[in-house]
């Protein structure tokens, strides 16, 4: 089990409930990938966030990160939309 | 060397351009974009602009840029200042302002500032219509093509 | 609908940008150059620089930009101001401000008017150095390749 | 004849030593082109003025002209250097 904390903007953290939660992740969700597959089975509103991918966005440790990125222990790990700034 | 700031309060456009050229005669031009709250969105009339960023990452993220902008062109300064919280029509939104000693680089970079935040840092924006309701404002497949325009 | 205006006094930027925008939120998007006095020419140190102007042609002659500007983007309004006389390095030669519902049309329009300006309106400059001797300034291939883009 | 009046800018000015000066103008003289050929008789500033056209500019009645532009009666006649501001 690796600790991490999880941070959801805009829709993502409407449809979740939550803005931030710390968890404990299974040895087998190794990518960001894996973990989105885990979280989809924690609640309705987890699975409705992140029901599709395709407009979903990561960040791990405030920086850009993709499906394969890789987690580790302590990481802060950020989903959000598409940004929609400036 | 850029300034960069997130902040809910209006910045001062005039104050921003003599703090970037304060004590100095080397600068040749400065290019400046601002962008602010249209009171329309897709014909319909909104009564309220909500930004909500991620703190923690959107200073760094805002660095990065400058300093991808400070590797491409020759840049004597800038500052990039983005508002957060809730707006209303009229008004600021954010300022990207770019000092060079040519033209072309000031606006060039000028240019890929605002098309880089607006796709690389983490804001969102949320629209308040007058009947109430509101509505996150989707990504724009333009704003994604003009920011891989610099890629 | 554009502000033009030939001045031998300083423009007051924030002024400007508030000028265009009182009383109104159609605006997405205001682009601006300003251009300065370099302390430089070609590596050369420069004392001071004059500028020259046609003043029966000038204001008609940047009317005619803005015009063809406006033309060009969807503008809601747009502002050139150009200094005459003898300006000090680090002093303000020119602004220029466009403000669309839209940010490229904004920044587009921008660098076409600076472009335009620095090649259709007859403004000329003379640099003085510190040893006494001055000299006309040349025009310059870029600046013609620049404003041959929007042709 | 016909009377004009003609402006020089910048470098030009100060070679030809006046700013303006009004004049009347031979009827041969038909065109911008043949008014700078013309012109070039009259001085030895106003030679070394009009020496070469690369980079002399005209404005007739404030809008850019070219070397086959008409002379009229009463027209305000322009020549500069190419233009440097901005």
């Amino acid at each position: 089990m690796r600790n991490v904390k999880l941070l959801y903007f805009a829709w993502l953290r409407e449809r979740i409930g939550v803005a931030e939660e710390d968890l404990a992740v299974p040895d087998g969700v190794i990518t960001i990938a894996d973990l989105i597959a885990w979280l989809r089975l924690r609640s309705a509103g987890h699975l409705a966030a992140f029901a599709t991918t395709t407009s979903l966005r990561c960040a791990v440790n405030q920086d850009f990160a993709t499906p394969e990125t890789l987690i580790a222990t302590g990481d802060e790990i950020a989903f959000f939309p598409p940004v929609t700034g400036g | 060397m850029a300034n960069i700031r997130v902040q809910t309060a209006d910045f001062d456009i005039g104050a921003e351009f003599a703090a970037l050229c304060v004590g100095r005669a080397d600068i040749g031009g400065l290019g400046c974009f601002v962008g602010t709250v249209r009171d329309t969105a897709k014909g319909r009339k909104i009564s309220a602009m909500t930004l909500e960023h991620y703190p923690a990452m959107t200073e760094a993220a805002m660095g990065r840029i400058a300093v991808a902008a400070e590797q491409r062109w020759e840049l004597l300064g800038c500052t990039l200042i983005h508002r957060v919280g809730r707006l209303l029509p009229g008004e600021n939104i954010v300022l990207v302002l770019a000092a060079s000693p040519h033209r072309q680089a000031a606006l060039d970079a000028t240019g890929f500032l605002i098309d880089w935040l607006k796709t690389r840092a983490p804001f969102w924006k949320k629209e308040s219509f007058p009947d109430g309701t509101e509505e996150w404002v989707s990504a724009n497949d333009a704003d994604e093509a003009a920011a891989s325009r610099w890629a």
